[in-house]
């Protein structure tokens, strides 16, 4: 059975005259200790996809219609006390920018402790040596030390490594961790990923990784998503989708990256840009931008249909896909 | 935003403020409707108050202490030809009230027009310039702002009271209210507008006007200053509402306008004598008149702190 | 291009650039009690160290550090938004760091800068053709009204910006298309050389490629130098004819972009080249670096790298290492590489 | 933190200075401290000599020299009014006015923490807008109309409250006089601190509710809130310590006006404190008890700043940060 199983969520925000669809008929399932990677331009609905998971959207925002299921059970269902006892707990989840994460007037000691005792009823001694314990994981030098210092005296890539730490405190099931890295150095981005990924094979903890950074995704996850303007385009095996990307969107991305080009030469762009979630066009959203679209895909939404090991929604992809079926059937 | 039209007619200013965030905002806000309409009302009646009121309070001819303290229409004993009644000094209250007001605003507006002409001046300098001028200049807000605006108004007065003397006090006191309320109040201003410049200067687009070689000052005026508009707008409101606190608090003191040429303050404060003997309309109507210009103005800088929500100073 | 002497002489010449911030703003601040003692100590950050490097004409030299490094430093001190604390640099072979504001004025035209945010490189409260036309007017006061309008609309054509949008503010604009009016600003004064502050690094990928592609045109059509400051190198080696390597604001590696790939020889520079995720990587392989980053607050006495560096020994932490040339054209500061300790 | 501590308590030493100029120079330009020793029926060259004698013909710098010599003696020269040293008379008024500021205080603390932080958590909640639509009411009116309404619901009205003085006091010892032992004098306090209050209180229940709410929306309450901290840990260990910061600073330049709105209280309450005893000077032309007035207020103001500034620094942990540019 997998661990995480979404299914058609659509996430609204109410604005000032009308409601904006944010997420629209999002599905995908992640199995235990599985790694998997959201892949989109901001605005594409990645980190709120994150933040549905944990379901913790903040006003305007809201889960409109759909089910999440998290080893089982319905969470857009649970009330707040029981969704409390999820997060941080089985669901564990790691912010953008770690210099804004942290409580800048709490002790880094004061604030694993509190996430400790809000799940285990635990002692702040026997608290304090699993924080240790963790941060020792992380390669925290001096951990005991680190519990008395405030955030602000420790670098952005310390702190990192902390909020991992913290994350992994409760041996949750799942950790989502929405651009963990996009604030940090190149080098220090690498050794977080590094870690990330050790803790996370290592305990056997699915993970959800949310990036605009194909690199990134290549490097950490297993299966990817691609997203557009609040909808899945395109998902499967992420090295089915690096080395052989269906979707004119996903090329378009891939092709876009300069080393995918001669130095010097000209890249290959995508004209225009994506479209803001009050104005998405009929049809495909991407048709506006999209070489291969035709008059079909500004009128018709395509839907996300399996091709052997990839789900694509692209109505050029299911014309190439059913002649060569035909073909190979014939 | 991809499908910009081109071809489209340039709006008018009145229609694209109709239009924007905060026309928008106050079509939806009947606070703020009705703030301006009352703040209108009040503004416009006490500018024709020559006009408008049936006596002169200014002329001792047209008072007559036999008519002092009648009480409003509505009460019995009344004299109709005082709709709101009488002070104790026989004045049409109706006709006082509409000059003091009168008063209280244009006192409160030039006291803020004062703040905002200095503040604004040396916050610019102090944000732009930076360095010990900047550090003299804040420290120097800093204390000044500590010492309460009161405060340094209540000495000032009560010293140039007693240097001049009552008479030729009471002859310049609106310069004395308007000058000592505008001076006081200098770092508000310079504190939001620097804390402002800050801001902006960080900005690339300061760095880009740099880059092509324009001026300090071309900078300050035509780039820095008119993006710290929001919060001299927002700031403006609510310190024309402290203003006229101000002037009716010195006034209500002693210290302000004088009982011969009463601003509200100074009506209040006359009538609080009589509170005791049931003549409760001399302070009553007035300070409901008081408040009611403060609290729209209040509201009207509550809505446009909303709206615009800019960066204020804090601490 | 056409003589000699021309292709000799660097557009840019940057002589042991210095730049320190002073931290302590006032003189008691600078007064510290140590040890029961009042001494008096300066704190200052060491943003840029003796950084020496030439831009020839028509090339695209890229720095590139990670934050901190300072070479955003190093471009706002090109710009002439900073005055360095010490050393030269020349423009077209004339000294500028010292010039007056208005001795800088003939070279505003010639050297403009591209910044990193789009959402804040334009003044909010201007319109597009206010914003173009500004500079247009400033430098060029014999122009009349037609003619600056005439150039607007050509630079906006150029870019790709439809003319008819002018009227339109910045905020009714994607970031891309703000980064194009941006760029085009800096072209309404038919700049030379063109300083670019992380031009990309704000923008999505997709419109990172649009606005790459941009600048590549308009080094060609307008024969345009570039400084590029980046953060990624997967644009350097797309966009750099030279490459700088930049760690707490000293030159690490200076080369031409082929070579500083292929070859890199700095221990850091190989580092950051391993760093970088690659699209067809299984997992991450990146040389691991030890230790933490130093504040350029206090800086160590030798190689700023020592503290993470896996080859550092004595001489490494007692003196720091000149730029040496290397015999494939390439600069290194290393002691290491001088004593051929990392080829073992 | 030695800098720091260095640098305020010099400002402060700075600013006292500024504060005895201004004194000096009110007390030498305001009255004629002859006439007030002997009168008008002396003649021009018996006054000369006194003036000699009083030193009153020195040069500037000497008088403003021997006038900050007596100050820091304590010596604040004679009320004309009172005959008796200007500084005891300060000092036997300061008692009340500091009974009634400590009162004020008190409701104001009691009060704009809870009311703030409730408007901040349940910013639509009937009540949240019951208490914002109350607070601009109550920024809207003057302090001494607010005390003017009290008396005349709560004194003239219905009785239940004295309309002027501090009724029973004890004595505690020195001057000190309290209000706070006896039920009549809890009577008589009463109404003159909620008025003082009145204009101070929504003003902070606003600050509280903007800053909470500000810190409320900030990355660190969102990531306290995903590991599954309870709302009410959140609030009051996460987001409050983070609201006051500001709060503090605020807090100390409102005490500055607090002092001054207590003229105001204390003219309509005829509460006798310095407040009441300053304007009554004013009225007198009592120059010695004016400066002296300036002076004692100015020590307090200055006092108090200093110390909350102390205070903020030692509560931030992130104010040594600053200083480093770190």
């Amino acid at each position: 059975m997998s661990l995480l199983s979404v299914r058609d969520l659509t996430v609204k925000f109410a604005m000032r005259d009308n409601t904006v669809t944010a997420l629209n008929q999002i599905s995908f399932d992640l199995a235990k200790g599985e790694r998997l990677g959201i892949v989109g331009e901001s605005g594409a609905g990645k980190s709120i996809t994150g933040f549905s998971l944990m379901n913790l959207l903040s006003r305007p925002g809201y889960i409109d219609s759909g089910q999440i299921l998290f080893g089982g059970q319905d969470i857009t269902q649970l009330s707040e006390a029981e969704m409390r006892k999820i997060r941080g707990n089985r669901m564990a989840m790691i912010f953008q920018d770690p210099m804004v994460t942290l409580n800048p007037v709490l002790t880094i000691g004061q604030q694993m402790v509190e996430t400790l005792r809000a799940h285990r009823s635990l002692s702040k001694a026997e608290a304090e040596q699993i924080a240790i314990l963790k941060l020792r994981e992380v390669y925290i030098p001096s951990p005991e030390e680190r519990l008395n210092q405030y955030p602000h005296e420790l670098s952005g890539g310390m702190r990192q490594r902390i909020i991992i730490a913290m994350a992994l405190l409760l041996d949750p099931e799942l950790i989502i961790a929405d651009e963990p890295t996009t604030a940090l150095d190149v080098t220090i981005q690498a050794d977080i990923m590094e870690l990330l990924l050790e803790l996370c094979q290592s305990n056997k903890v699915g993970l959800i990784l949310i990036t605009h950074d194909l690199g990134v995704v290549s490097q950490m996850t297993e299966r990817t998503l691609v997203m557009y303007a609040g909808r899945l385009i395109e998902a499967g095996p992420t090295r089915e989708i690096i080395n052989d990307p269906q979707h004119p969107y996903t090329q378009g991305l891939i092709n876009a990256l300069p080393q995918q080009t001669l130095p010097g030469q000209r890249l290959k762009q995508i004209p225009g840009n994506m479209p803001s979630l009050t104005a998405i066009p009929t049809g495909c959203p991407f048709s506006p931008r999209c070489e291969y679209a035709v008059d079909h895909c500004r009128k018709i939404l395509p839907e996300i249909v399996r091709y052997g090991q990839v789900e694509v929604a692209c109505h050029e992809v299911s014309r190439l896909q059913n002649t060569n079926f035909e073909e190979a059937s014939a | 935003m991809s499908s910009l039209s081109t071809n489209q007619p340039t709006p008018s200013r009145f229609s694209r403020l109709w239009n924007s965030n905060m026309g928008y905002s106050f079509r939806r806000n009947p606070v703020a409707i009705v703030s301006l309409a009352i703040f209108l009302i009040i503004a416009i009646a006490s500018t024709l108050a020559p006009v408008l009121a049936p006596f002169d309070p200014y002329d001792p001819a047209q008072i007559d202490i036999m008519n002092s303290e009648y009480p409003p229409m509505w009460v019995d004993g009344a004299d109709p030809q005082f709709f709101l009644g009488t002070d104790d000094q026989g004045r049409d209250l109706w006709s006082t009230i509409l000059y003091g007001t009168r008063l209280s605003l244009l006192i409160g507006l030039c006291a803020v027009a004062l703040q905002a002409f200095l503040g604004i001046s040396i916050g610019l300098v102090a944000g732009y310039v930076g360095g010990r001028i900047d550090s003299l200049l804040m420290r120097l807000a800093d204390i000044q702002l500590s010492f309460s605006t009161l405060m340094v108004a209540i000495i000032f007065l009560a010293v140039t009271q007693a240097m001049f003397g009552s008479e030729t006090f009471n002859q310049y006191a609106i310069y004395f209210l308007i000058a000592v309320i505008g001076v006081a109040e200098w770092p508000q201003y310079a504190r939001t507008v620097r804390a402002t410049v800050l801001a902006e200067k960080k900005k690339e687009y300061i760095d880009s006007a740099r880059v092509l070689g324009f001026g300090p000052i071309r900078i300050m005026v035509r780039h820095i200053l008119p993006n710290s508009l929001s919060p001299i707008f927002v700031i403006s409101t609510v310190q024309v509402a402290n203003a006229i606190i101000s002037e009716a608090s010195l006034s209500f003191l002693g210290l302000g306008m004088p009982p011969s040429q009463p601003s509200l303050g100074s009506l209040i404060s006359s009538g609080f004598d009589y509170i005791f003997s049931g003549s409760w309309w001399i302070t009553a109507i007035p300070g409901v008149v008081l408040v009611v210009l403060v609290l729209v103005i209040n509201l009207l800088g509550d809505w446009m702190r909303d709206v615009l929500n800019p960066k204020l100073y804090k601490g | 291009m056409s003589t000699a002497s021309q292709q000799t002489k660097p557009l840019l010449e940057l002589k042991g650039l210095e730049k320190r911030f002073d931290l302590d703003k006032g003189f008691l601040e600078t007064v510290k009690l140590r040890g029961g003692r009042l001494t008096r100590e300066r704190r200052s950050v060491h943003a840029v160290n003796n950084v020496s490097l030439n831009v020839d004409r028509g090339e695209a030299l890229c720095i590139v550090g990670e934050s901190g490094c300072g070479k955003s430093t190093v471009a706002r001190l090109v710009a002439g938004l900073l005055s360095p604390t010490g050393g030269e640099i020349h423009y077209d072979g004339d000294r500028i760091d010292d010039r007056s504001r208005a001795a800088m004025m003939p070279l505003r035209k010639k050297m403009q800068m591209i910044f990193q945010n789009p959402y804040a490189s334009l003044n909010p409260r201007m319109t597009i053709q206010q914003a173009l036309e500004e500079p247009v007017r400033h430098h060029n006061p014999q122009m009349n009204r037609g003619e600056v309008r005439d150039k607007v609309a050509e630079v906006m054509r150029s870019v790709g910006v439809d003319p008819s949008w002018s009227s339109r503010y910045p905020h009714e604009f994607s970031g891309g298309q703000r980064q194009r009016i941006a760029i085009a600003r800096a072209l309404t004064v038919d700049p030379e050389f063109i300083i670019a502050d992380e031009p990309i690094s704000a923008l999505d990928v997709s419109i990172q490629a649009q606005v790459l592609n941009l600048m590549l045109e308009a080094k060609d059509e307008r024969g345009l130098t570039y400084f590029f400051i980046t953060h990624d190198l997967s644009v350097v080696e797309h966009f750099g004819t030279r490459v700088a390597v930049l760690y707490l604001g000293t030159l690490c590696e200076l080369a031409d972009t082929r070579t500083l790939f292929e070859n890199p020889k700095h221990p850091y520079t190989k580092a950051l080249l391993s760093a970088v995720p690659k699209l067809k990587d299984e997992g991450p392989s990146h040389i691991r670096l030890q230790g933490e980053i130093p504040t350029p607050i206090n800086l160590p006495q030798g190689c700023p790298f020592q503290t993470r560096c896996a080859f550092a020994n004595a001489r490494c932490r007692e003196s720091r290492p000149r730029p040496l040339l290397q015999t494939d054209g390439s600069t290194v500061a290393c002691h290491a590489v001088e004593e051929g300790r990392l080829d073992g | 933190m030695l800098a720091y501590l260095v640098k305020r308590v010099f400002q402060a030493i700075a600013v006292m200075f500024a504060i005895s100029l201004i004194g000096f120079a009110i007390q030498d330009n305001l009255g004629d401290p002859l006439r007030e020793l002997v009168g008008q029926s002396v003649s021009e060259e018996v006054r000369q000599q006194l003036r000699d004698e009083l030193g009153l013909n020195d040069s500037f710098m000497t008088q403003y020299i021997r006038f900050l010599g007596n100050v820091l003696q304590g010596d604040l020269g004679t009320s004309y009014f009172f005959k008796e040293p200007a500084l005891d008379v300060i000092l036997k008024k300061l008692p009340a006015t500091l009974e009634l500021v400590a009162g004020a205080t008190l409701i104001i603390i009691g009060l704009s923490v809870p009311l703030g932080v409730y408007t901040a958590i349940k910013p639509n909640s009937v009540l949240s807008r019951i208490i914002m639509g109350l607070s601009i009411v109550g920024i809207s009116i003057p302090v001494f109309l607010t005390a003017i309404l009290m008396i005349f619901v709560f004194s003239v009205e219905l009785g239940w409250f004295p309309s002027y003085g501090r009724g029973d006091v004890v004595h505690v010892f020195g001057y000190w006089e309290t209000n706070f032992a006896t039920a009549d004098g809890w009577v008589h306090i009463m109404l003159p601190s909620v008025a003082l209050a009145s204009i101070m209180l929504p003003l902070f229940v606003r600050l509280i509710r903007a800053e909470m709410m500000e810190v409320l929306q900030s990355e660190y309450v969102k990531y306290a809130r995903a590991k599954g901290i309870r709302p009410y840990r959140i609030y009051f260990v996460h987001a409050l310590k983070n609201t006051l910061l500001p709060v503090i600073t605020v807090g100390g330049v409102q005490i500055g006006t607090m002092v001054a709105y207590t003229i105001l209280t204390e003219t309509v309450f005829q509460w006798p404190g310095m407040g009441f005893m300053f304007l009554e000077a004013v009225n007198r032309v009592d120059t010695p008890l004016i400066v002296a007035y300036l002076i004692v207020v100015g020590f307090i103001f200055v006092v108090t700043n200093t110390i909350v500034d102390l205070i903020y620094g030692l509560v931030n942990p992130t104010v040594n940060l600053a200083r480093m540019g770190a």
